[in-house]
């Protein structure tokens, strides 16, 4: 019995963290907000296996679980690192192994795992948009738009969650196809609007789509945590060495309360998110999983609010400015907040979850 | 407690109808964080239409260009609900005509009152603010900017920080030292500078909104005639309490919190989620709600304000809760429009410098800019301090041994 | 025109708080808890003119409105006073004046302001109770019960609120009566559970009995107020005096922001409980009198609730004994905020007077 | 992460399960802020059934009494999970079973272990806290209670204050001053002292919920014998810190959070307004689901500290942040539970010293009894400074010129 992550996934969390804290610096996150990403910087991380972290072994990925995709999901949070993670490397893999057909999963899942195709998602259908989602799927081909596809900078596929039927794998290249970028609050994480013209689909429908997205808001949650923590942890240094009034900031009692406020909101947060990532790798087992993973998401979106708001303070004037970076990490958080259901739509999915509200 | 509408005030109530139906149409759009931009033709022509209706500097003397009316807190609560119920823009905001305006007024010499309201409440001079320095934030008395006095004529050398509006600002109200041997805050003065004069370098300070609304700004020799200060050598302490106490209010502003719970409504109207608008959801609705309710009570306490200035009574406390407490709940409200925005207000396109005309855009960039008006302004740290210590009395803190 | 009292209110707002500043203290509270009541205090009150303060100079009264109602109130709730108020003083005067017909407005007005009867005031029916409240009007008579009656102790009638008819004016030796007195939280204010078998009633029912409601809600929020101020200048007054690591306390920062937030807080509700209470008595003329009076209501239960448990933090353990008397200040604010409604009942009506909500 | 159930831990969920099908209807019952009142008879038998059980006092050893398993975060949070589930009563949770057990078992001695142990984890020895004087609240190195050697005893002389359960306990964990010639950290002991001593006065401060649930406790001339000292002379600091740790894991108990949430979710099903459960309206629903979301990361949060602790490691900033964080959201548990009781809540009759019958008097009980805890065992400002200064490393507060 262990609560927390293993040896194994320690040893891989320090190489990760590692590999970012020598990548990402605050001009290669300039340089993917112009740009709308980095390139290299997601090759190198198919190097270290993060696309095929979920795709099954025998499909050429590490077969590893939603726990260590939210360990992966934490440390690129923390870095605020420019870089596609949750479509293309969780909720394709993961709507895959979940609703995918043996053939589609023999088929997409090595290309996925190879780093060959890159899968944006566009989860209006599902997660409660207020954008533009008209989507229908007649004879396998499926026509409609959807707003705010995830990743869809480079990606060479979508993930379309459709009303009823499941979830469609289309490829963007396809004709009927057209994609829309925009850029997003989080400027490191563009977005795209998605159109389609009775366009060919694999259509995904073996099982819960829920489930993929009850593994996305924990993947977000982790995220957010990373991003979090990192800001908490900036705001420490820079009122360590910040002097006004003849004295660090840090030594002034209100500065300090504010980083305890946050720090005793934020570190239970670790352990939350461990479990609910937990129980998705369980949730045949755990009746709880999808309680977990919405509450897990609107927890974290409050208190990554919370923080991001207090670290930011504690910066003064200079956390406002992009002369520190630390606006990327507040985006972040921003953004993951509105992404799969806001906090106020996942506290509802919480109470259906458990029988307190009609679905 | 009086508020009767008198057949005069009935009067303007329908005067200002009148005028928003027949003129509402050439107003500039409302919303963001006013004072981002340098007002534009559409903004100064509806300026000057205000002033000449009386419903934009209206308690200024016409003596400086303003409508001279008596100070009447109703009519100008009457002004502000009209406007703020038909979405139609108060005019402009500046730091110049809600900052320095009031503290020329109060301190400002006969000359300067002349020459410097007149234009800068029609909206052609733009002011910028010359108080944070890098090493002087939060505490301002340990300003090193300085200026001597060399052959008739301050020569100021420094750099000020966190300077909004600079990059188009036609001057500067500047608080620098000029009597080096005085205590600290003796030893400053308050002046009015010439932002083309040579010497001075404006640098914008890229910010979160992805609008240049803040700058660093270096001043090397610049030179400026010694009837640049006000109030006296060695007052510029004093003079940036004043206008510190006129920004307080310009901040925590219950006009505008009203405009923007105003556009939040709407906003709820018509967003939906599943065909069902948000108002009609009840943890949302209840959410509007409470924050009308802290909207409403800043409302009324600046109407109280304003009465109580009317009077020449000092409001004290009650002045020093409103910059601290109107800039949280202006976060509380752009938080919830961009909750309320939902997925669909990710998008975040600034086509030039402010985006205005894009909804998602603007309430980011609001709830962003919100959050530097609680930086900026004296932190909310410092508000607390100030609202303890001078509206509670209560003591200061000890100085720490071998602190400054 | 003038925001605030005018140079009489001042004066007997003057009047009063010297009043209750000599009268009311530590060891009358405690007593009054003991015994539920100073009936020697309500008499001072009613020789300074409270119990006629509504009723109309014709009556016997002072003629006065609202907001010289929540002044009282306000000074009421700032000394902790043991005394009704909300019922006899302003419930009832109302209920005639705005419901009563001309012969039911002589013949109880005169013996309201006069202080010969005193009245209780049971609002389940009105205003969301979540107690027992089932009343029947047939020919005239009450029977039924209902839960809560606000200040029975010593009354000679209660103003009961019916669900459809207005309200009943009932005496409560009544043959058919049965009162059970109950202990409240706030102890200086016990309440009663009420029950009628076909007792005799007079009917008030000739106009809006909600406009009676928003007034007692106004009025509960100016005496949330003055309980609050009084919590918060104790706090101030406390942290000046108590030593701690060699300094008082006050001047530790953590300590005065806490204050200073209380500030922030409450300082504003003194006008905007001022307005709403000037809406009302221009109700006719004002269509957001009712918005205005329920927003008050639930604006000054969550600050006071905040106030009341902050300045009992700034106290230490000695907030939380009677030492000092704070809990009977604590215990009002509490109270309060459950009377006529609570916050979220609040805002929901101020919603429907907007249009915002469905009714 | 490894929460697989093992075919033992089946096991034990079974056994829990049978047990409180069989047992639980002899629970006490739950609610109230536990260790208000001695254990009755019920609660002692109770007791006695869960040690005998293995549900009680688990992971303390055999040899002293209690039911020497290995520590396994898992079998604790089964069984908490079970009862909470069930709503029976989890046993006995005082001071001296929550925090002196904890502190013999770490730097207690061998005799002081055998004989305090094993009838205090029964519920037959009641302890009570001497830490708080009149001048030293939250600032501990201050107090002033001091003891003497004089012929082969300690006496002891001084006031305690806010000593919770002292007018019904049999023994005091008290710290006091013995060294006076040292410094003020280094001058203290920590004691075990009879609380039928002669000598020893105790006085009920009567508080916010009606109940007697603090005291003061005079002590004059109290002897004690020198093996009365834990640790030894002079280290009584260090042996309180032990205390005060497990102290803020005691009052940030997660298993008393889920508790309480498992009660407030039924209250508001039950409690209805115009005939509507209040669980059918979203804005109550939204505040219950909120506080369910942050009740379940402080009890995932509690299992890491257990895992952590179960394999020796130091939790930090982990183990700092529980007190603030669980009184905090255990006040704000029972604000919406008396928010919900609404108007008919508010009759408050405390029949005797509790009156744990009455659900709404026990509502209210509790959320005054949490501000108490929120106050108490090191105020929220106090371990905002050691979760800044311990857990996070910021600076200490400049010492104030001529402070003590």
């Amino acid at each position: 019995m262990e609560f927390g992550p293993d040896e194994n996934q320690r040893l891989f969390d320090a190489a990760l963290r590692g590999f970012l804290a020598d990548r990402v610096t605050v001009d290669s996150r300039r340089a993917a907000a112009e740009t709308g990403g980095d390139a290299a910087l997601w090759r190198g991380l198919c190097g270290l296996g993060l696309a095929g972290l979920l795709v099954p072994e025998e499909h050429g990925g590490t077969g590893l679980g939603v726990f260590d995709a939210a360990l992966a999901a934490e440390a690129l949070g923390h870095a605020a690192a420019p870089t596609p993670f949750l479509g293309t490397a969780v909720l394709a893999p993961l709507a895959l192994r979940l609703l995918g057909a043996k053939a589609q999963r023999d088929a997409w899942l090595p290309r996925l795992a190879g780093g060959e195709i890159r899968v944006a998602a566009a989860f209006g259908a599902l997660a409660g948009t207020t954008g533009r989602c008209a989507l229908r799927l007649e004879h396998g081909r499926l026509s409609g738009e959807v707003a705010g596809a995830l990743e869809a900078a480079e990606a060479t596929h979508a993930l379309v969650a459709l009303p009823r039927e499941g979830m469609a794998l289309v490829a963007l290249d396809a004709a009927g196809v057209t994609v829309r970028p925009r850029r997003s609050v989080d400027r490191l994480r563009p977005l795209a609007d998605l159109s389609f013209a009775a366009v060919p689909v694999e259509v995904l429908a073996g099982g819960d789509a829920g489930r993929v997205l009850d593994a996305g808001r924990v993947v977000l949650a982790a995220e957010t945590l990373g991003a979090a923590q990192a800001m908490l942890g900036k705001a420490v240094a820079y009122a360590g060495e910040r002097r006004q009034f003849g004295r660090a900031i840090g030594s002034f009692q209100a500065v300090k309360h504010a980083c305890a406020e946050m720090a005793a909101a934020l570190e239970p947060c670790r352990a939350f998110v461990w479990y609910a990532a937990h129980a998705q790798d369980r949730a045949e087992e755990e009746p709880e999983a999808r309680m977990l993973a919405a509450h897990a998401k609107a927890h974290l979106d409050e208190v990554g609010r919370e923080v991001a708001r207090g670290a930011t303070e504690v910066h003064g004037g200079m956390g406002f400015t992009e002369l520190l970076g630390l606006p990327f990490w507040f985006k972040r958080i921003l953004a993951n907040r509105q992404l799969l259901g806001g906090p106020e739509r996942c506290r509802e999915e919480a109470a259906i979850a458990q029988g307190i509200a009609a679905a | 407690m009086d508020l009767t509408l008198s057949d005069r005030h009935r009067a303007l109530q329908a005067e200002v109808r009148c005028f928003i139906a027949r003129h509402g149409h050439l107003s500039p759009p409302v919303g963001g964080g006013g004072g981002r931009v340098r007002p534009d033709r559409r903004a100064l022509d509806w300026q000057a239409r205000l002033i000449e209706a009386g419903y934009a500097a209206r308690f200024v003397p016409r003596a400086y260009g303003g409508h001279g009316a008596a100070p009447d807190v109703l009519e100008a609560a009457i002004i502000a609900e009209e406007f703020t119920r038909a979405g139609v823009s108060p005019g402009i905001q500046g730091q110049g005509i809600r900052m320095l305006v009031p503290t020329l007024l109060e301190v400002g010499s006969e000359e300067q009152r002349r020459r410097w309201i007149p234009p800068t409440i029609r909206g052609e001079v733009i002011w910028c603010q010359g108080y944070s320095e890098p090493e002087a934030g939060s505490d301002l008395a340990s300003l090193r900017t300085r200026a001597d006095v060399v052959d008739g004529r301050f020569v100021i050398n420094g750099q000020k920080i966190w300077t909004s509006s600079a990059h188009f600002a036609d001057m500067m109200f500047l608080l620098c030292r000029t009597e080096p041997d005085r205590p600290r805050h003796e030893g400053l003065s308050y002046l009015l500078v010439p932002m083309d004069a040579p010497g001075i370098e404006v640098r914008p300070l890229p910010t979160m909104t992805g609008h240049a609304t803040f700058n660093e700004v270096f001043l090397t020799d610049v030179r400026v005639p010694l009837d640049a200060v006000v109030l006296g050598r060695g007052k510029g302490w004093q003079v940036a309490n004043v206008t510190l106490r006129h920004e307080r209010l310009l901040l925590g502003d219950a006009a505008k919190l009203a405009h923007r719970l105003h556009r939040l409504r709407g906003l709820l109207e018509r967003t939906r989620v599943d065909g069902v608008p948000l108002i009609r959801m009840p943890h949302w609705r209840e959410r509007l709600m409470r924050l009308q309710g802290e909207v409403l009570a800043m409302k009324c306490h600046q109407m109280r304000l304003l009465s109580e200035a009317a009077r020449g009574q000092d409001s004290g406390l009650g002045l020093l809760v409103v910059k601290y407490a109107g800039t949280v709940l202006a976060w509380r409200l752009t938080a919830l429009a961009v909750d309320a925005l939902g997925d669909a207000g990710l998008p975040y396109e600034p086509h030039d410098d402010v985006a205005e005309d894009d909804e998602p855009t603007t309430w980011y960039a609001d709830h962003m800019y919100d959050l530097g008006l609680i930086i900026g302004g004296g932190s909310s740290n410092i508000q607390k301090n100030i609202i303890a210590e001078r509206g509670l009395g209560m003591p200061r803190e000890p100085r720490p041994q071998g602190g400054a």
